[in-house]
């Protein structure tokens, strides 16, 4: 890891270099009253002052809907096109957050629990992530409580710390990073020795995480669920801008004799979600649903994967229409 | 408020009522709450700002169970509730419906009768916001309506907040989850989502009561609600429907007239 | 919009069992000459034609689209055509405001006795179809997928 | 990197197809790829995702033995859009498989005990495999009891095989069907399962008991079982939850911090006992 120092103006040409160097660049932009990630090509399309993106940079590495493989029938003979990994296009995401660069390492442990994925590993490759330190957290943000922080560097590749005089503390964390560093080398220049917890906002965790985790433990026929689960109205929108879900549904494209095979998102929050065929459904409650959903986050992924399905984003808690606040929730199991 | 709060503790202490659906002070605005005891009603509030759609609550079995119940209803929940009472999915002998009137009186409706004679005196009119995204909307030729919707619904996920917040979604079984045949391609891209919302459209034709939930729920933005309430707004004078007004001679597509007027088919 | 002469429609008729349908085989037995470009789907009643099916037939790579049934009155199931006509005008104003091109979808009434109102129906919709040419903007669509997962430009 | 694409299925030929009962079929599948059925292993208890080109994906058991080769047989019953497009193909055609997933019965540590087989309706093809698997190791085991129940006479699968196995003298099988299921011809015993195997009283002695069936006739069972002495660690269930992609990154399979599809679907009662029963 190396750090340096990369003034306002050298932040553009390099931003300039990069999307010349043919790499896709997504990053935040405003548009229909929402910030969220797009394909850019300048920097100033890039949105300023905003909190959170609507969704995550989820989709660059597990896409909405994808490809899993093609097929084929002629005279009763099928063939089938694998996905090809050398379709996916070099990406880099540009002023990600720490908490949202967090997320790959949970959706990683999913992927490759003991068999590889080869599509999310495809995109990972493929993907490098510029994140920016935050200077700026809202009540719904809580990173620090999940063993995250505004400085976070993990998922990233390199990260920015903004600096009053409108350039930058970079660390460069990968060879990816050093990468995007190569190609324009010369704007980056010696560290000027800026203390990085300086720029970053102040946020104090709001519980701890070994001791949610142990109230979860004994908490599976609490009464806490259908509480707090009452108004939940059993959408999908969490676990579709939250950065770590990963559930997935496999569908069928079919036209005539060709068709592919698709992945997409799915979320444990509907209703159908566990239905079996014989009409029998594991989880017939909302409130079984909601369990589902933070279980698996704070106690089964830990358990099994190591590593806490949440990342503080607070995304799920701004997405709700029925203000179901994770961090509310989360906290109340805490005092319980 | 503290009538309201004083009102539905009371319904709930005398056994009157087992439960209050009401709004609560939320993280960021108002919220749903469930109050099952009359300690619970103290946290009630009513104003303005509580505009979240409640009568999506009221036909969920599990929810309100069997018993008699009561909900705080702002008048857009209010038509919600006449064109779900139209559908026969209410009775009144289980509803009560409570709300606070312009001069700030708590009113109380145990009949539809009643309900709609206290909505028949608000006129159904769009918002500065409606207004301004339709009138931009309205202005478009077509090939930018195409364009500025496959921008919008590039944008769907499909978590089906939409369908979710909407009081008159109350099917066990949506159409998308029916997969024989697969209407609507349940991946969320492009045209899938675009089946996906004119269906929801035809569904709502003549049913929708433009309270704006979809709208509201959606968590990427798109004013889906819009679709819908330009639907309203079309039909209504086809059919003959008042705009917020429950419609009581029929559903606009369970029904039709002789005189039906078009000038498209040849 | 180009009028591209070598271009020949692709157009779906949804028909009614009982008066298109029995109409359009009239046309055939009366010998009168039609356009080729038009697959049949017969069903019942124009009542129980879905309206997605239409949406169906463009992804699926149908130029237009012909629904055609019974004169209203005539319905052999008394009303199916009413409430048709009733789905019709709202899906008409539904598409509309999405965008959709309606000109491409041709509303009629055919009875069984009226083989040539048939032909002249087909003939005038593939004039004017092919008058507006491929209906690349909605083909076009129907397969994107993931391309779309960051509003990328086509 | 020559990572290898899991959700890209072996494409399989129907070699056979056979009808079981109303809805239900059984269809023996042979790799068409050489190299594949070369390298293709499993062991009982084992499942995979079965598909039909142009409907998608369906999971079910291997319901053949590992002790025959060449092969997999499934079987299946026409409910839903994949069901029934793995129905409507016939001998000699094309569909895909995923495969093997999930854990397995530990047939070597269950060697010189007494084997009971509980199954109810159309759970007797994950049971069938471990049969046959037992039987064609027949001096592996002891005695072996099955009780197989059904709704009604026609919804009996494997007839022949059923008869097969009561004709040998080293099994003891009894067949049941609901009250009301039987009919005129019926020799075999009336009632629910659970209480079949209450009066049937075989001895926990050294025995293990595999139950599978409907989750409402496994809850049954399983107090009858301990009735009748049964440990907790004698006792063998496999699950079948709702899945999509069989390798545990889906969600749906997920019950209490277990995947039915990596974890399991094969448990016995002591690990059962450390999920939540309501949610499978």
């Amino acid at each position: 890891m190396e750090t340096k120092y990369i003034s306002q103006s050298g932040i553009e040409q390099w931003f300039n270099a990069i999307v010349i160097s043919g790499k896709r660049v997504f990053a935040p932009v405003n548009s229909r009253g929402q910030v969220d990630f797009k394909l850019v090509k300048k920097l100033s399309e890039v949105a300023d002052e905003y909190i959170q993106t609507t969704q995550s940079i989820k989709a660059s590495v597990y896409p909405k809907a994808e490809v899993l493989f093609s097929y084929e029938k002629v005279n009763g003979k099928v063939t089938l096109t694998d996905f090809d990994p050398e379709s996916v296009p070099e990406t880099v995401l540009w002023k990600v957050h720490p908490c949202d660069a967090a997320g790959f390492k949970p959706l990683s442990a999913i992927f490759n629990w003991d068999t590889a994925d080869k599509l999310h590993n495809a995109h990972l490759v493929k993907t490098s992530v510029v994140s920016f330190s935050c200077a700026a957290a809202d009540e719904s943000c809580f990173c620090t409580s999940v063993n995250g922080s505004p400085g976070n560097t993990a998922g990233s590749d390199i990260q920015l710390t903004m600096l009053p005089d409108g350039g930058a503390i970079v660390e460069i964390l990968t060879a990816k990073g050093e990468t995007l560093v190569a190609l324009m080398p010369n704007v980056f220049e010696a560290d000027k020795g800026e203390k990085k917890e300086k720029y970053l906002v102040d946020l104090l965790a709001r519980f701890n995480l070994e001791e949610v985790n142990a109230k979860l433990n004994k908490a599976f026929n609490s009464t806490v669920w259908k509480e707090q689960s009452e108004r939940c109205l059993g959408c999908g929108a969490c676990a579709f801008v939250c950065p770590t879900c990963a559930c997935f549904d496999i569908q069928e494209d079919a036209h005539g004799s060709k068709g592919r095979r698709i992945r997409c998102w799915d979320a444990c929050g509907f209703a159908m979600f566990t239905l079996h065929t014989s009409g029998h459904n594991p989880r017939e409650h909302q409130s079984q649903r909601w369990r589902q959903r933070i279980l698996h986050k704070f106690s089964y992924m830990p358990e099994r994967l190591s590593v806490v399905g949440c990342t503080g984003c607070g995304r799920c808690s701004r997405a709700c229409p029925v203000d179901m606040n994770i961090l509310e929730h989360i906290t109340s199991i805490a005092k319980q | 408020m503290k009538k309201l709060r004083d009102r539905a503790a009371e319904l709930l202490s005398q056994g009157v009522v087992s439960l209050v659906i009401g709004y609560e002070e939320g993280t960021k605005r108002p919220r749903p709450l469930f109050c099952r005891n009359s300690e619970s009603a103290e946290k009630l509030i009513f104003d303005s700002r509580c505009f979240h759609n409640l009568a999506v609550y009221i036909t969920k079995k599990e929810l309100v169970g069997k018993e008699r119940f009561a909900v705080t209803a702002p008048i857009s929940t209010l038509r919600s509730i006449m064109q779900l009472y139209v559908e026969n999915q209410l009775s009144e002998e289980k509803l009560l419906v409570l709300t606070v009137d312009l001069s700030g009186e708590l009113r109380e409706f145990t009949t539809f009768d009643e309900i709609a004679a206290y909505v028949a005196q608000f006129e159904l009119k769009r918002g500065e916001r409606e207004q301004g995204i339709l009138s931009k909307i309205e202005a478009m030729d077509r090939a930018e309506r195409w364009k500025f919707w496959m921008e919008e619904m590039s944008h769907c996920f499909k978590c089906y907040a939409c369908r979710s917040a909407c009081p008159l979604c109350y099917c066990s079984k949506c159409v998308v989850e029916v997969n024989r045949p697969q209407w609507i391609n349940p991946w969320p891209a492009p045209l899938a989502n675009m089946e996906w919302h004119i269906n929801r459209a035809m569904h709502m034709v003549g049913r929708c009561t433009a309270c704006g939930a979809c709208g509201d729920a959606c968590p990427v933005g798109i004013p889906i609600d819009l679709i819908t309430r330009k639907m309203m707004e079309d039909m209504a004078p086809e059919f003959g429907y008042v705009p917020g007004q429950p419609a009581k001679q029929g559903n606009a597509l369970s029904s039709w007239k002789l005189d039906d007027r078009e000038q498209f088919i040849r | 919009m180009s009028s591209n002469t070598d271009f020949e429609p692709k157009i779906i008729a949804f028909v009614c069992n009982w008066c298109t349908y029995a109409g359009a085989d009239l046309t055939g037995t009366s010998r009168l000459k039609y356009a080729t470009n038009v697959k049949i789907v017969r069903f019942p009643c124009t009542g129980r034609i879905d309206f997605l099916l239409l949406l169906k037939s463009f992804a699926q790579g149908a130029d237009g689209v012909i629904v055609s049934g019974c004169h209203p009155n005539d319905c052999h199931y008394t009303s199916g055509n009413f409430h048709a006509r009733r789905r019709w005008i709202a899906f008409r104003s539904v598409l509309d405001l999405m965008g959709v091109d309606i000109r491409r979808i041709q509303y009629s009434w055919v009875s069984a006795a009226e083989g040539s109102k048939w032909a002249d129906l087909v003939n005038n919709t593939v004039a004017d179809i092919r008058a507006l040419g491929p209906y690349a903007e909605y083909q076009k669509v129907a397969d994107y997928l993931e391309k779309e997962g960051y509003n990328e430009e086509a | 990197m020559s990572e290898q694409n899991t959700y890209l299925p072996y494409l399989m030929t129907i070699e056979k197809v056979i009808k079981e009962a109303p809805g239900v079929k059984t269809y023996r599948l042979k790799f068409q790829d050489e190299a594949d059925a070369e390298a293709f292993e499993f062991k009982a208890g084992q499942f995979g995702e079965y598909s039909a080109f142009g409907e998608g994906e369906s999971t079910f058991c291997i319901a053949s033995s590992p002790t025959r080769k060449g092969y997999i047989e499934c079987t299946f019953r026409d409910t839903g859009r994949v069901t029934s497009g793995l129905a409507s193909l016939e001998e000699g055609s094309t569909m895909g498989f995923r495969g093997p997933y999930g854990n397995v019965f530990p047939m070597e540590e269950w060697k010189g005990k007494n084997l009971l087989f509980i199954a109810g309706g159309i759970a007797l093809p994950p049971m069938r495999c471990v049969i046959w698997n037992a039987l064609d190791l027949r001096e592996n085991f002891k005695d072996i009891t099955i009780v197989y129940g059904a709704k009604t006479v026609n919804d009996l699968v494997y007839k022949s095989e059923l008869k097969e196995w009561s004709d040998r003298p080293d099994v003891r099988m009894v067949t049941t069907v609901d009250p009301g299921g039987e009919n005129a011809d019926w020799k075999g015993e009336i009632g629910f399962v659970p209480t079949v195997v209450d009066k049937v009283a075989p001895s926990s002695e050294n025995t293990i008991a595999i139950v599978c069936g409907p989750p409402i006739m496994i809850k049954f069972t399983f107090p009858v079982l301990e009735k009748l002495g049964f440990k907790d660690d004698q006792i063998y269930t496999t699950l079948e939850n709702r899945m999509k992609c069989g390798v545990g990154k889906c969600g749906r399979c997920n019950v209490g911090k277990l995947y039915i599809c990596k974890d399991g679907p094969v448990f016995n009662k002591e690990e059962l006992n450390l999920i939540p029963a309501e949610e499978y």
